[in-house]
Order: structure tokens, then sequence, then C-alpha cells
């Protein structure tokens, strides 16, 4: 094939048909290689989490992207294009800066816990006072989810990032992850019983400019709880009540076997 | 500072050796290697026997006899080629012929004696066959109802005195199968001569016109492609100096496909159209009348004989269109030389008045000592005061009353078929043969004493009957035989003695002696391509050189004999007329397969089978090679 | 017609096969010794006329009605302009641009089989069988030519390790020329007929190139452009003009 | 397990259900692998090709299924070079439907040479002047490519992607599939026309061959655009099929209407510079051989028939039908539609590859006919297996239709 080849005839044919295909294989050869290098290279840099975020909320459909100001009124029908990560948006340094009194919001009847911060993922953080934080799984989640089957918590020492998976549960058919709002070391696993599921020591200072709070907070669970209707009504067959709501003690119920999965994901914004 | 090596490091170093290898020439080399060492040939190219080197013999398989030129490494023959110019085969040769090496190691060869008892072969020592067949010449010696014969495919070897001092030690018959000349219906013309006893070649270069009764002139019969060859040539010659032949045969066969003419006639009507010929000629004035006048009998007998045949009742009988017979009857006057052939080597002669009718066309066309040339006989020792029994044809052999049937290798079962002799064994009879394979007549045998293979020994050959000059050749052997192998002249011996029965010494070099003797005709030496008068070979060891090295002796030409023939015989009118005006017969059922196998003793070489098998060319594949030849 | 490189400049010696229709009576002897010759086992069991590894094949073109058939012996036709090695993916198929010979080279083929697919002279075979002989023909096996091997294509070569041979010879007698008595194939020394005659067609004196010239010669399916080094003679206007047709252009 | 593997909002049938749906095919692909066994252990004598016929069903099936596996790589150009968005929702599907139709022509080569083992000689000692080298290069790379198309798809199973390196590759390659797409078209480019080279190069079948433009015959062209032509239409075809099968929309009906509408352009253009090669082979390329072309159509089954079937009848009306809007309106005659493109190009590669053999070529050849042994049609059977097989394996654990889950929802 090439010169030192037994028989090998240098003729211009054969330089260009070996040449081109030399070409095409080693375009081929370098941009798989390239891939797998910057793959492996952005796994070694701990961006694997982001990725996964940002390809899947890729994915989400329109109404699970919905930017946490038109949650409030303030914007309405905005859409997020930065996968909620809120600290480099100006569009919400701006309107933060601006900082108008939010008008009354229905909770839904959810509690909204004034020392948590919600993450859109329905994951809560509250900072505890030994620097720590705690997550656990907001109000509208917890119900949603009812009685878990089994909730796979990551070990202790163990590492978060944020945005990436902070845990893994699995309700009947369902099986679904929790995003992480924070990065850091897990130091201690609860469970649902305890008050929290995880106690994390945060990398470095706590930035909480992404995660929501009180009424701000209660907007989006408000917001969500329509998104959830939309969801289960979506397959076919489920009575949704006269009124449009939905028995919020127990969600759960509400949700068929065959759709928790998907109900799940979509809630938990898992494609 | 203080070098640390990490297991990292290690796996970069050994990373970096492997990359740094494979961009290297090196593992290109390897593959380049592979390539080339993928390219041998799984089975190793036979080893050479020796160097190479070509021999001259000839072929022993069919009556043909043709010229072979060996490519020998050492002693191996590896393969034959024809040799132009040899006087037997002038360059013929066929697919027989060319596989002959083959044969030894034929998987039906056997090497060893066998009794065959109620289908089973059970191998038996020398001494265990040399016994029974001493038991058996001694029981022939006392019981006149249990006869000896014995059937010698080819007469006049040196095996064939033994054979014939042993039938006239116990009165029994010596039998050999019609000449090829009988087959052609020329042994019939040539009893019809009152002239003394005469026999009579083809020479086709002398021919115009070649009529055949269904005698496959272009393919089987005689020597290889002769015909063809020159008819090929006289193509190219003016139009007055061509060749054509004109078959008449109930089915297109190979030669009639090939034939300038085919004339398909009603199965065994041939007599018929051969008289309407007659009568054509004879009626128009346009039969050779110098030839009539001088050397026939019984014009007037035969011409009210053949004015019964007129076209139209030719027509009626034959199925050939009464202007067809007219037609060819003109042809062939005005275009003579013109002979006619009737009867298939390998399927037998034609019936008698058949036969007569041919012979009459001949003699009408003027054939006989023309295209039909006298053929000599090569000089053979005279019999001296030995006791030698003569030969007699299959007819004498008498039903159910051969006790010891013994059968030469060089029997072939298409040319003496074995229906006939099993009709003449007497109960329990003993058959025993020679041929060296387990085939053929050698499969019918209850004692196969198998003798040496084609090209394991040296053989006398003399020409085909058909050839225009006699031809004599002591074909060298090219092979040895196996080690232990019983030559049939020693095993029949050593029986002899122990039978009490007295046979004449070997006669060793008898027949060289009688040829230098005879002075008569030249030797053609292959390797030289030249020819040697017989009477400048200084002495009986330059001849056997000479026929050593594979040469063949040919004889000079033969005066015309003074004498008659007769056109009809005593008392034949009645017999030519009846079978004349009678029925067609049924279509005789094809025979040949190969070309040649018939009439050859040994089966084909298992190469063959690329010419039944791979090819559309032969019919009835399966005939010719036994599959259990295959295992 | 269509060019090749290969027609371009004719090679120093063209090693030419001439048949003569006339003669040839399909006695089946050419491919016989070919097959001796070039080392072809005998046929499978199961060997069909359409499936056997013949080199040298004879073919019977029959005439209307009861008229003479004609028989052809068709070997590989060795074309100046031959359409199999161009096709060949591996190079398993080499023109000799000194004796105009196309040589096979079974080792390196795989057998895909294009080359027969291209040749409109069906002269290839594939060894759909192993070869075998058995034990005791090993040993007539011709020392010159390799074995073989199953999957792969073959055909005749002008027997051209006679042609190596015939070289080895001059050059042992310090010769640059063979005498062409030394090269002469299997087939042509085999024919009874004398059908066969083989030269060079480059030696203007020679008898071949004469026969090339000669009127009664022609070519198979010569309007391809082929180019064949194989020639047909028959002195018969009918059947040079049956002979000259494609097949297709029948019924 | 099973349940963990198919991907989230997707219906799909129970596991044994769907291991029963596999049962047929897997036998189908058991019996072809026993015959591939046989001919790579007793030898091709086990098919019913000969000397005479040196290709048969194989090579008709390996010009086949790679023409209407074209629609992978001309589906890859449309999304990513050209930028039709909505074929994003028959991409994953159309690799799929590419790899296996290239993969299982590779595997049948394989068997259909006599010495697989030394098929690497091509690659070691090339011929850049045959068609089959320029074939085996580009099929061998086309395959690779496809590979790596195909592995984004199973890197994003349910299960697989919760490996985080494993997604993390899949964006990666997925980033990077516009220079595959491209590499890919190139390759089909050659292919395709190297395979309809194949048959156009043959100097000695004045039946096969054709002009030449540069190095290539015109079939070399036509290849390429029947292939591309008949890509979408198979894809919009295997698509309605397994929404049959699966009982589920797959995806939105727009998504029929631009492939079609691309199908049909491009049949159009086909059958138009066909018909023009068509009449420079009838009145200039077979007539300087001494051949009449109306002698190729005098040898029954195949008359002129066969010429009219495939220009017209599976040609310019499938196309006028792919055009029109009223047609494609209808699913029933869209459909039919598609699948008489499709059975255009298959007649094609069938007079391509059969008629082309049976033809006599020598004065005293006859008509040659070939029927495959059932080895040959196992294995061919095994191919057709293999594929359902590995398209249901497909389609069940991996997100073959992206707008399914969507369509699905809305009810």
């Amino acid at each position: 094939m090439l010169p030192g080849n037994t028989d090998f005839i240098l003729d211009p044919a054969n330089v260009i048909f070996l040449g081109a295909f030399a070409l095409v294989l080693v375009t081929a050869l370098g941009t798989l290689a390239f891939a797998i290098v910057s793959a492996r290279r952005a796994v070694a840099r701990g961006q694997a989490a982001s990725i996964l975020w940002h390809e899947e909320f890729e994915e989400l459909p329109a109404s699970a992207r919905s930017c946490r100001h038109a949650l409030t009124g303030e914007l309405p029908g905005r859409h997020c294009e930065r996968a909620f990560d809120c600290k480099g948006c100006e569009t919400h340094a701006r309107l933060v800066a601006d900082a108008k009194p939010l008008p009354s919001i229905d909770t839904g009847g959810f509690f909204v816990l004034a020392d948590r911060l919600y993450h859109r993922g329905h994951a809560w953080l509250k900072q505890e006072e030994d620097g720590t934080v705690t997550l656990g799984l907001d109000d509208l989640a917890t119900r949603l989810v009812g009685k878990s089957d089994t909730l796979d918590l990551p070990a202790v020492g163990e590492r978060l990032a944020e945005n990436g998976p902070a845990f893994r549960l699995k309700a009947g058919k369902a099986r679904v992850r929790v995003v992480s709002p924070v990065s850091g070391e897990v130091v201690e696993t609860g469970g649902l019983g305890r008050g929290f599921l995880l106690r994390v020591r945060p990398d470095g200072p706590l930035d909480t400019r992404a995660l929501l709070s009180g009424r701000e907070a209660a907007a989006f669970l408000s917001r969500e709880l329509d998104r959830l209707q939309l969801a289960i009504s979506g397959a076919r067959g489920v009575p949704a009540l006269a009124d449009g709501g939905l028995p919020v003690d127990d969600l759960s119920k509400a949700i068929p076997e065959e759709d928790r999965d998907r109900v799940l994901g979509e809630m938990l914004l898992e494609a | 500072m203080k070098l640390e090596l990490s297991r990292r490091d290690l796996f970069l170093a050994g990373g970096g050796a492997v990359a740094g290898i494979a961009l290297s020439p090196v593992p290109w080399k390897l593959l380049d290697d592979l390539s080339i060492w993928t390219q041998q040939p799984p089975t190793p190219t036979p080893r050479p026997a020796g160097p190479l080197a070509f021999r001259f013999t000839s072929c022993a398989l069919c009556p043909a006899s043709c010229g072979l030129k060996a490519r020998c490494f050492g002693a191996q023959p590896v393969g034959f080629a024809a040799v132009p110019g040899h006087p037997a085969s002038d360059g013929g040769l066929c697919p027989l012929g060319l596989t002959a090496h083959h044969l030894a190691k034929h998987p039906l060869r056997a090497n060893h004696p066998e009794r065959v008892s109620g289908g089973k072969r059970e191998r038996i020592d020398r001494a265990a066959a040399t016994a029974a067949l001493s038991a058996a010449l001694a029981a022939c010696g006392r019981d006149p109802k249990r006869t000896f014969a014995v059937v010698d495919g080819r007469p006049g070897r040196s095996l064939s005195r033994t054979y014939r001092a042993l039938a006239a030690a116990t009165g029994g018959l010596y039998v050999t199968p019609p000449a090829a000349g009988a087959a052609l219906s020329l042994e019939a013309l040539a009893k019809r001569f009152d002239g003394g006893a005469l026999a009579l070649g083809v020479d086709f270069s002398k021919a115009r016109r070649v009529v055949s009764f269904g005698t496959p002139v272009l393919t089987d019969a005689g020597t290889p492609g002769l015909l063809a060859r020159l008819r090929a040539e006289s193509r190219r010659r003016p139009a007055a100096e061509r060749i054509e032949v004109i078959q008449v045969e109930a089915t297109r066969g190979r030669s009639a496909a090939l034939a300038d003419r085919y004339i398909p006639i009603a199965p065994g009507t041939e007599a018929a159209f051969a008289l309407g010929l007659a009568h054509v000629l004879l009626d128009e004035k346009l039969a050779d009348a110098a030839f009539l006048e001088a050397r026939t009998t019984g014009l007037a007998d035969f011409a009210a004989l053949s004015a019964r045949f007129a076209p139209a009742l030719v027509e009626q009988k034959t199925g050939v269109g009464a202007g067809v017979v007219t037609a060819l009857a003109r042809d062939l006057a005005a275009n003579r030389p013109a002979l006619v052939l009737g009867g298939d080597p390998t399927a037998g002669p034609l019936s008698g008045e058949t036969e007569a009718a041919i012979a009459a066309l001949n003699l009408l066309l003027g054939a006989p000592f023309g295209a039909l040339p006298v053929r000599s006989e090569a000089p053979r020792e005279t019999d001296g005061d030995a006791k030698l029994a003569a030969a007699t044809s299959l007819d004498a052999l008498p039903d159910g009353s051969v006790g010891f049937l013994l059968l030469d290798a060089t029997v072939a079962e298409g040319m003496v078929p074995w229906a006939r002799l099993e009709r003449a064994l007497a109960a329990d009879a003993l058959v025993v043969s020679f041929s060296p394979f387990r085939a053929g007549l050698g499969e019918k045998a209850t004692l196969l004493i198998p003798g040496p293979a084609p090209l394991e020994e040296s053989i006398e050959l003399e020409g085909p009957a058909d050839a225009p000059f006699a031809t004599l050749a002591f074909a060298p052997a090219l092979l040895s035989p196996p080690k232990d192998l019983a030559l049939p002249e020693e095993i029949l011996r050593e029986a002899a003695e122990a039978a009490g029965l007295s046979l004449p010494a070997p006669a060793a070099g008898a027949r060289s002696a009688a040829l230098l003797a005879a002075r008569r005709g030249r030797l053609y030496d292959p390797a030289a391509a030249s020819f040697v008068a017989v009477g400048d070979v200084a002495s009986p060891d330059a001849l056997g050189e000479l026929f050593a090295r594979g040469a063949c002796w040919v004889d000079d030409a033969t005066p015309e004999p003074k004498g008659r023939f007769a056109l009809l015989k005593d008392g034949e009118a009645p017999r030519l007329l009846e079978t004349a005006l009678g029925a067609p017969t049924a279509l005789p059922a094809s025979l040949a397969s190969l070309p040649r196998v018939a009439v050859s003793a040994a089966p084909p070489s298992l190469l063959l089978t690329k010419l039944t098998r791979e090819t559309a060319l032969f019919s009835a594949p399966a005939a010719a090679i036994p599959t259990a030849a295959r295992a | 017609m269509h060019t090749s490189k290969h027609t371009t400049s004719l090679p120093a010696h063209r090693y030419t096969l001439v048949v003569d229709l006339d003669r040839c009576t399909g006695c089946g002897a050419c491919g016989t010794a070919c097959a001796v010759e070039n080392n072809i086992p005998p046929a499978a069991e199961k060997a069909t006329e359409r499936t056997g590894t013949v080199w040298m094949r004879v073919h019977e073109a029959a005439a209307a009605g009861d008229g003479p058939s004609t028989f052809v012996p068709i070997p590989c036709q060795q074309c100046d302009n031959p359409p199999c090695v161009d096709v060949c993916p591996q190079r398993a198929i080499e023109y000799d641009p000194r004796t105009g010979i196309v040589a096979q080279i079974p080792v390196r083929c795989l057998g895909c089989r294009y080359c027969m697919v291209a040749c409109p002279y069906h002269t290839r075979s594939f060894n759909w069988w192993t070869p075998e002989w058995p034990e005791g023909m090993k040993a007539t096996l011709n020392p010159d030519v390799s074995i073989r091997t199953r999957g792969v294509v073959e055909k005749c070569n002008f027997c051209v390790q006679r042609l190596q041979a015939a070289r080895a010879k001059a050059s042992a007698a310090g010769q640059a020329e063979i005498d062409p008595a030394d090269y002469v194939p299997a087939c042509v020394e085999a024919c009874p007929s004398r059908a066969l005659s083989f030269g060079d067609a480059a030696d203007e004196k020679g008898e071949v190139a004469r026969l090339a010239k000669d009127p009664e010669s022609f070519r198979l399916l010569a309007g391809l452009g082929t180019g064949p080094k194989v020639l047909y003679r028959s002195s018969d206007p009918a059947v040079r003009e049956r002979l000259s047709r494609t097949g297709v252009t029948r019924g | 397990m099973d349940d963990t593997l198919i991907g989230r909002g997707l219906k799909r049938t129970p596991l044994p259900r769907f291991l029963l749906w596999l049962v047929p095919w897997a036998a189908l692909l058991a019996l072809g692998l026993y015959a591939v066994y046989l001919c790579f252990a007793v030898g091709l004598n086990q098919t019913n090709m000969d000397n005479r016929f040196a290709f048969g069903l194989w090579i008709y099936l390996d010009l086949t299924v790679i023409a209407l596996g074209a629609g992978a790589f001309f589906t890859g150009f449309l999304l990513y070079i050209l930028k039709k968005k909505e074929l994003k929702a028959v991409i994953n599907s159309a690799v799929v439907i590419g790899f296996i139709c290239y993969s299982g022509a590779v595997g049948i080569l394989m068997v259909d040479v006599g010495q697989p083992l030394r098929a690497w000689f091509t690659f070691w000692h090339p011929n850049v002047h045959s068609m089959l080298a320029e074939v085996t290069f580009c099929l061998t790379l086309y395959l690779s490519v496809l590979a790596i198309e195909y592995a984004p798809l199973v890197l994003k199973n349910r299960r697989l992607k919760e490996v985080p390196g494993l997604l993390v590759l899949e964006n990666q390659l997925h980033k990077v599939m516009v220079v595959f797409a491209g590499i890919g078209t190139l390759l089909s480019f050659f292919h395709q026309g190297s395979l309809g080279g194949l048959y156009g190069v043959l100097r000695g079948n004045p039946f096969a061959f054709r002009e030449h433009i540069g190095i290539w015959p015109t079939t070399f062209f036509l290849f390429i655009l029947s292939a591309a032509a008949v890509g979408p239409s198979f894809i919009l075809l295997t698509t309605w099929l397994v929404g049959k099968v699966s009982k589920k929309r797959l995806v939105s009906p727009e998504v029929f209407q631009t492939l079609a509408k691309i199908s049909g352009w491009l049949l159009l253009v086909y059958v138009v510079l066909k018909g023009i090669d068509s009449l420079v082979w009838i009145n200039s390329t077979s007539p300087k051989t001494g051949v009449q072309v109306s002698s190729f159509y005098a040898h029954p089954p195949f008359g002129t028939w066969v010429l009219f079937a495939e220009v017209v009848l599976l040609g310019l009306v499938p196309a006028v039908m792919l055009l029109s809007r009223r047609v494609r309106a209808r699913t029933g005659l869209l459909v039919l539609a598609a699948a008489m493109a499709c059975a255009g190009v298959v007649l094609n590669r069938y007079i391509m590859t059969i008629q082309t053999l049976a033809l006599p070529s020598l004065p005293f050849d006859s008509f040659l006919s070939y029927s495959p042994s059932w080895q040959e049609i196992a294995a061919f059977l095994a191919v057709l297996g293999y594929g359902v097989l590995l398209y249901s394996i497909s389609f069940r654990w991996l997100n073959l239709f992206p707008e399914e889950r969507e369509l699905a929802t809305k009810g």
C-alpha cells in the first residue's frame, strides 16, 4: 500500500487513490481521537456533571425550562437558556438589583420553609451552622414520590457536583435521580425520617444565586403543580379533578403506575 | 533533585515505546512479510523425483498403439506429448494415453493375488495362486469336458507363445478377439479374395470419399485424429483433392456431427442402402468397370440382385430419400478413390450380410489395392518344432465346457463381451485374470493374479490393423512394477511345471531376430525423429537398444497379390436379399462414453472425470468411471 | 473502441495460439493434457460442467439441422486488452508486458470471482471444491506447477512454467532468446489432429504471424475489442460467420 | 433489568412478548449461520453459483441493501450538512438501518469470497483501477463510520448514560458528528458509485458496459443518484412499518412529507438521467460493439418490459407520486409510492447483477439460469433476521425516534 510493500507501484493513480484514502482515514480517526480525548479531559476536569446537565436541559420540554422571573410574573413567558445557572445571568442580575417586591403568591398548598433554598430540580438546601449544608427533597417532590422503595444515597466521602446527580430513588416502576444544588463532599447521609437526606461540605464559599427561596420558591412550586397536572393528563385516561386541581395531599396516588416513571422524570428534570 | 518514577510514568514509557514501534517500519515490514508468507500455496508443490528427461515409448491401452513422448522427472513420468511423425500414430494421442501414467496407482489397481468366493475378495499369496493354477491345469488335462481356454488381446507377444504352448499341452483353446479390421468390415472383404490370405488396411490419404456405416471414423476408430487431420489439410487444396466423409448412421453420434454429410438411416437397413448405391452405380454405369473386370467374379449375379434395389425401394426401406441415394452414388463415382467402412470397433462388427453388401460396394468403387491397401504383417519368429495351438475366434468356444478360463491383461471387455465368455464356462469353472485392475474382466475373475500395469512392462505392440502399413514397437516400460508382483509368464511356467506339463523354452529376442532376418522396413527413432533401414542395423543388440529408446518399426509397401474378389459368394444371395428386405431393427444401445474406453483393457484414469463430469462432450459419464474408484 | 494502457504498446513477444477448427474433433486430449501439466485435480463427486475446474474447454457449436458441428476449444484468450486485469481488487491477475501472457496468481486471489464476471469467454474456473488426488496419483503431479487451494480462481496461462524453463535453459546456454521448440503448451503437444499451433506472433516470419493475417483466421467476440491472442481458423465461411457473432444476438 | 433499559416515557411491549417476537428472527439467523458454517467448512460448493453464474443471490443482496441503506448517509448529509432539522426525527433510525444494511452486506461478502482470510490483501496489494478495490476501501471505512454514528445512540441508553464518562463521550461525539456525516457522505458517494461502476466497466459485456465520464462509467453516477433517491423512501417505508408493527406514532407527518419530497425530486432527476443514459447506450455504446440492444431483450423472461418497469413503472411513476401533494396527503398512497421507488432500485440492481450474467456471450452460449441453493437463501434470510433483531433491540432499548415520547404524550 505504501512504498516498501512488495509489488508497490508508484504511479499517479496509486498516489491519488491511496492518498485520498489515507486522508479520509486520518480525518476519521483524528476526529474520533479528538472526541475521546476531549471526553476524557472533561471527565478529568470534573465537567461531566455540567455537560450531562446541559445536555439533559436541552432535551427538557419548554414548560420545564421557564425562567424564575417568568414564574414570578416579572418576565412572562421567558425561558431559561443557561441551564438554570443564574450566577452569570445578566437579566437575573439586573432584576435582582431592581429588587421589586414580589406580589403575593399562592403556595399551592405546599410548605415553603424560610431556612431553605430551593433548586429547580426539587432539592432543597439548608445552610447549617458548621459550614455544611443539608440537602433534601422539597414538599412537592416528597408527596409526588410518595413512599420511596429505595433511596440510593451516595456514600460518605463521595463528591457531588452542582447540577449533577445527588442521589437516586426508586418508586414502583419509576427510577429517577435528583439533581444536587451544590458541589461538595458528602459528610453524612440522612434519611427520609431524619429531616435531611445528605449533609454536604460545599467546595469553597457557597453561591446560592441560582436557588429560589421564599415567595419565589412558592411561585415555583405552584407552577410545578400546573406542570404536573399537564404531565399526568397527557397520559391517556387519567381523570383530572373537575376544577383542574390535584389532590395535593396524596399526589403519588394520582399518578397511574405505568406513568409514574415518565411523570417523575419530567418533574425531576431527567430526560 | 530526586527522580521519582510513578506507575504512570512507566505506563507512559511503555505506551510511548509501543507507539514508537508502531510508527516505525517494523510492523509494516512484518505485515508485508505476512502477506507474502500467506501467499505460499497451502499444499506444497510436489518435489521432482529427479532431473527432467524426455523418454519415448508407445501406448498399449488400445490397438492404435500411439507413440508417447513422456516428460519424466527422474523415473517418474508426469505427462505425455504426442509424437508427430511416429509411424504408428503420426502425432495421434487420446485422453486415455495422456493419462496412462496414472494407471499404475489407480484406486482399482490390485497388487496381490486375490481369490473371489461368494462375492468376497480374499488376498492370497503367490504360492496359493500358483497351486490353484496348476491344479486347474492338471484337471483340464484329465477331464475332456473341462477345457482350458485362454483369451489373448494382443497376440504375437512372447507371452502369447506361452499361452499357445499351454493350450496345446492341455488340448485347450487359444482365443483371440477379432482384429480391428474386422470391425471396419475389411476382414469380410479380404475373405472374398481367392488369391490367398489377404489383409487390407486403410489409407485415408488416398481416399477422396469415405462412407462410414456407423464407424466413428473421425473419432474413435483407428489412429486418433488422423482422418480429421487429413480431411482438414485437404480442404486447403483444390476442390478435386478434398476428402469428404459421409456418415450413414441411425443416431447422430460424434462422428456424424463431424462428418461433411450425415445421412440418418433406419437402424439395421444398411444393407439395403448399400445395395441401393450399388444399384445406381451399376444402373448408371458408374462403377469401376476396369477393376470389376480384372479383379472380381460374380458381377452378373450381383447386378441381378442389386437391380431389385431401386432408389424408391431403398427410400421405403431405409427412410433415406431416393434422390439422396442417387446423388451419393454419383458423387462417390465421380470422386474416386472412395472407400466404405462399416461397424463400430466398440460395438462389434455388423451382420455378415451387411458386410457383404459393403464389400461389394467397395469393389464397385474399386477401393481395394488403392484406398484399401494390402497390408503385411510384422515378421514373427517361426513356431519351429514347438507344439503351439493355433488362434481361434470366440465363436470356437463351446458352451458350458470351459473349466479353466485364463484372461490375459490385454483383453478389453468391449471387444470380448463377458456374456459370451460366461456362456462357455462349465460349472465351478476357474476364471483367472492377469489384469492389474479390479475392473473390466479383471473384476469378473474368480482368481485375480494381477500382472504389471500399463507402462510397467515392456510390451510388443503391433500397430492398428486398419493402418496401411504394419508397424511394431517394443514399447519400453517407464515405471517399475511393485517389487513382489508375480509376472504372468513366470507364474504360468511354475504352474505348468507343477502340473507336469512341459513348455518350450521362452523365445527371448526371437521376434527381433526375425525382424532383422526379414531385412524389411525401417525403424523410426523418436528421439532423433529419423528413420533407420532395418538393413542398416548392425546387430540384435543395436536393434534392442533402438526399441528401448522407443523406436517403432514400419514395413515397406506390400505388392499387390494376384487373385479376384467374389462379389457374391455361393449361396449368399438369398440371405443378403432377406436381410436387405427385412424390417429395421431396434436402435443399438449407445456404449460409447469416453473415446476408446471400450477397446481399452484398463479403466480410465480418474482424471478423465474432467471430461465426463466437467464437460458436456461425453455422455453417460457414470458408466465410464466406476464411482467405487472414488473411494 | 475502448482503449486501455495495454494496447498503447504491444509486447515484444506476443505468444499466440491458433486453433484450426477444421481439425478439432472434440476428443478432449487438449484439456486432459492441460490438466496433467497444470496439476488440475480429478472432478469432485458433484462437479458439473459449470462447476468444474477446466482451463481448456471444448464447446460444441452445432450447426442448424443435421449440418456438421464445429468443436471449439476455448482456453483463456490471452487478450492484449484484457477485461479482467483491471477488475481484480488485489492485483492477482497480471498482464506480462514482455510476452502478452495474462497470468492469474491464485495465491493472491481472494476468490471474489469478479474477473469471471468480467471475462466474456468464460475461461476461468473457481475452485468450488478442495483439490484432491488419490494418494498414488500425487506422485504423478508436475513439480513445475504449484497446487492451488479451494476458493480461488484459476485459468490457462499458456503453460508459462514451460516458458520459464525454456528461459532458464537459454540463459544457461548463454542465449538471449529461447528456442521456440522449447516453449510449447501441453495442449498443443497433445492435439492428435494438430488443430493447435503456437508461437510468437511478433516474429513476422513465423507461421503464427502468417496465420494471424490469413483471411480464414478470426477472433471470438472481436467486437468487444479485447484483442485475444487465441485465433480461430476455419475454411468454411459459414463457420467463421457463425462463430464471429456474439451469443446474445441469437434467437 | 429490561425496564431500566427502556427510555423514559416510551411504551414498549412486555418482555416475554418481545422475546417471542424475536424467536422467529433468531431462528432465521441461526439457520443462516449454519449455512454460513457450511460454506466455510465445506466450501462454496454449497451454493448454486458456478463458473458461469459467478455472482449470485448474495451479490444481488449486497447491491440492493447497500442502495436501500443509503438513507443513513443521505439523511445525515441533509441533517448535518444541509441543516434539515426536521430529519432529526429519523436520523437515529436511519443510522441503525444503515448499519444493519452495511454490516449485513459486508458479512455476506465475506462468505461470498472463496478465501476471506485473504481479503486484507485488497488493502495491502490494492489495484486502484478496480472498482471492487474502491468498494472495499470505502465500504469498510464507511461501516466504521456508521459504527461511530451508532455509538452515541447506544451511549444514550438510559442505563449506560448513568455512567458519566459515556455520556460525556456521547456529547463529544455528537459535537463532531458533522465531520462523520461529511466523511460518510464522501465515502458513500464513492462506494455507491463504484458498486455501479462494477458493472459499467465490464468491457466484455455490452449489456452492462456504459460510456465513461472521466474514469467512471455512467452507472457510477446513476447508482449514487438512485441510492440517494431511494434512501429517504426506504427510511419512510421502514419508519411507517415500524410504526405499524409497534402500533405507535413515531414521527410527525411533516417528516414524511420532507422525506417524500426529497426522494421524489432525486428520483425524477435519476429517471431523466437514466433515460438519457439508456438512449446513449441504445444508440451508440452497444451498437459500437456490434450488438443491437434489442437482442438483450430477446431472451425471456427479460423482455423490454424490464426496461419499462425499471424506468417508468417503478421510476417515473413513483417520482411523480412522491411529488404530488395530493398523493402525499394520503399515507397509504405515500407509502405505496415509497415502496414503488424502492422496488425500482431493487429491480435495477437485479437487472445489473442477474440479467448481465444470464445473457449469452459466446456464439454457442445459451441463456443461463440460476436458482440459489437453500444455503444461499438461508444466508440471505439471516441478514433479514439479523436486521430485524438488531433493529428490534435498538428500538426497544435505544431512543430511535426522538419525537416518539412527545407524540405519545400528546395522545
